[in-house]
């Protein structure tokens, strides 16, 4: 029954991701990405990876979309009507997944107790059988995240932060380029205001 | 038979990961191809999330008492913890290169951005 | 009786997901999507009941919150081309 | 006795939830317009969770003991009766507004127009999208303090 419940849910996510491929318009495809995201998360609770799916249906299904909503709210949400789905693309990603459904071959099947990832002595099981008493908390994934692979998770905050300075230095700032006189008007302009007022400025273009 | 059960999320994954691959390569429209980057990586945190299952098992918190339950695998949990939330911040900044775009050529189509270029005496 | 209710309710998830590939307008598939999502919050519930652990209704708790404030997101989109900056200027669009 | 009629209770509440969603789907798949699949859609999800939230919470007091899940259900029930008829409600005139224009039995649209749509969906006379509506509230206000001012 559990395997059939992860299996469902696995070809809905096929499905959505036919979707997401057959459809022009932009905003379904976000709308379909959050659900996909949702389904996904759905997946993972069944897979046991309760913390997993808690950060995707929080992070992947509610940020994710809101990013992409903004995206869109500063360009155009319609795909051009155009066929471009090349013969080259196909027989490309055709042969890549071959190859790769070629690799699982030999792997473990789902749910396997025995496999290498579920028995080795160092990782899995050290950490089911010591980290209640080595670290303490009774989730074993907090204690490995934040105790025994402290460093990944600082890592990972420093990659976050570099991000967000990124966007920051991307929109936030005060643009100034020969050539893109910015209008008198604009929100932006004016100094005093904080980049976040900034990131409001209604896109202005050479081209349109 | 037994194969194609045991097997069948890999597939499955390949097939998502194939997708997002598809949408990358094919499509010219810069959001799309950020969507397509989502699809996929939301396939790798899959692949390893099924490695970790194992069948029969709760999810990897320590119950108190006498018969502890069957756990599943806590360690790709942990690391794909960590790439949910890079992979968020990949996709921001992406997208904040593409508003860039925007302002800058006033199209989101990769192609038609290669013509507005090559049109421009100099950059 | 657990297993009767998840296989409703995956029966049910095929049918929206269906109406959301179908669905001619977006307010269709966000509909459909919005209803997937409800779906999907039920389906975490009554399947943690059937494996004996109902710890994890956080999140389907989650879900739920999430799955609202991500359908009015998506609504206010529609109906200001915008995100509500308020400096909405209709020849940009 | 007592838990055969806990079982039974649990079951038909179980029962009445997976008809009302099943009964919803099949409405959003086969009805022929937006408004009329928003109406099979939302008023059964939102029915559906309550009844199959309340066979839960009933499973989680007598069946499980366990009385956290029992209110963390309740919880899901009490948010989803507020968000899935607001959301529905949002969703509704959203579409209005944008011009989707509701059709009667025949299929024949019951409006002239998209734009009779959006002021249909409109409650409010000024256009607030372009802030006519702030600059009607700051007129109003400034009259309001010039009056006081003319007071004191």
């Amino acid at each position: 029954m559990e395997t059939l419940v992860a299996d469902v849910l696995l070809t809905f996510l096929v499905v959505i991701a036919v979707g997401i491929i057959v459809l022009r318009d932009l905003l379904a495809a976000v709308i379909l990405l959050g659900a996909y995201s949702l389904t996904a998360a759905g997946a993972f609770v069944v897979m046991d990876a309760v913390d997993v799916a808690f950060t995707e249906a929080a992070v992947g299904s509610g940020i994710s979309t809101i990013l992409f909503l903004g995206a869109l709210s500063f360009t155009k949400h319609e795909q051009k009507p155009r066929g471009n789905d090349s013969w080259v693309a196909v027989l490309f990603v055709v042969v890549t997944g071959a190859l790769l459904i070629y690799g699982t071959l030999d792997m473990p099947y789902y749910g396997s107790a025995t496999s290498a990832a579920q028995t080795n002595p160092d990782l899995a099981v050290r950490f089911l059988q010591q980290s209640g008493s080595e670290v303490g908390p009774p989730n074993i994934v907090t204690s490995v995240l934040a105790s025994y692979r402290g460093y990944d998770t600082l890592g990972e905050t420093m990659v976050v932060f570099a991000a967000g300075m990124a966007v920051l230095s991307l929109l936030g700032l005060k643009r100034r380029r020969p050539g893109l006189e910015a209008p008198e008007d604009a929100p932006g302009d004016t100094p005093g205001e904080t980049p976040a007022d900034a990131l409001d400025e209604p896109p202005t273009s050479r081209h349109t | 038979m037994e194969k194609i059960a045991g097997l069948y999320s890999y597939w499955v994954v390949v097939v998502l990961m194939m997708a997002g691959l598809y949408i990358m390569i094919a499509r010219y429209n810069l959001v799309k191809k950020i969507i397509g980057l989502g699809l996929f990586q939301t396939s790798i945190f899959y692949l390893y999330i099924t490695m970790g299952k194992v069948s029969g098992g709760t999810a990897p918190i320590l119950v108190h008492g006498d018969v502890q339950p069957v756990f599943s695998n806590p360690v790709p949990h942990v690391l794909i913890l960590t790439a949910i939330v890079v992979g968020v911040a990949t996709s921001a900044v992406a997208l904040a290169l593409i508003v860039r775009i925007y302002e800058e050529f006033g199209s989101i189509e990769a192609d038609e951005i290669a013509i507005i270029e090559a049109q421009e005496p100099e950059a | 009786m657990f297993i009767a209710g998840i296989l409703a309710l995956l029966v049910t998830m095929a049918l929206t997901l269906w109406r959301t590939l179908l669905g001619p307008t977006l307010f269709d598939r966000l509909l459909a999507v919005n209803s997937f999502g409800t779906k999907t919050v039920l389906l975490i519930a009554v399947y943690g009941f059937m494996t004996g652990r109902p710890d994890f209704l956080d999140i389907a708790l989650v879900y739920a919150l999430i799955n609202f404030v991500g359908t009015i997101a998506v609504l206010k989109f529609f109906e200001y081309d915008d995100l509500g900056s308020g400096k909405y200027q209709e020849d940009d669009f | 006795m007592f838990d055969l009629l806990i079982m039974a209770v649990s079951w038909i509440l179980m029962i009445v939830g997976c008809v009302f969603v099943v009964s919803g789907a099949v409405g959003l798949v086969r009805m022929p317009d937006l408004y009329t699949r928003l109406h099979a859609a939302s008023l059964t999800d939102t029915g559906g969770t309550i009844v199959i939230g309340l066979a839960l919470i009933i499973q989680a007091v007598f069946i499980f003991d366990n009385n956290m899940a029992a209110i963390k259900m309740g919880l899901i029930v009490f948010f989803t009766l507020f968000t899935g008829p607001t959301a529905s409600h949002a969703l509704a005139k959203t579409a209005l507004l944008c011009g989707q224009v509701p059709v009667d039995a025949d299929g024949k649209p019951i409006l002239d127009s998209p734009e009779e749509a959006t002021l249909l969906a409109r409650s409010r006379p000024a256009d607030y999208r372009h802030g006519e509506d702030a600059k009607r509230i700051e007129d109003e206000m400034d009259a309001l303090n010039k009056k006081r001012r003319g007071e004191g």
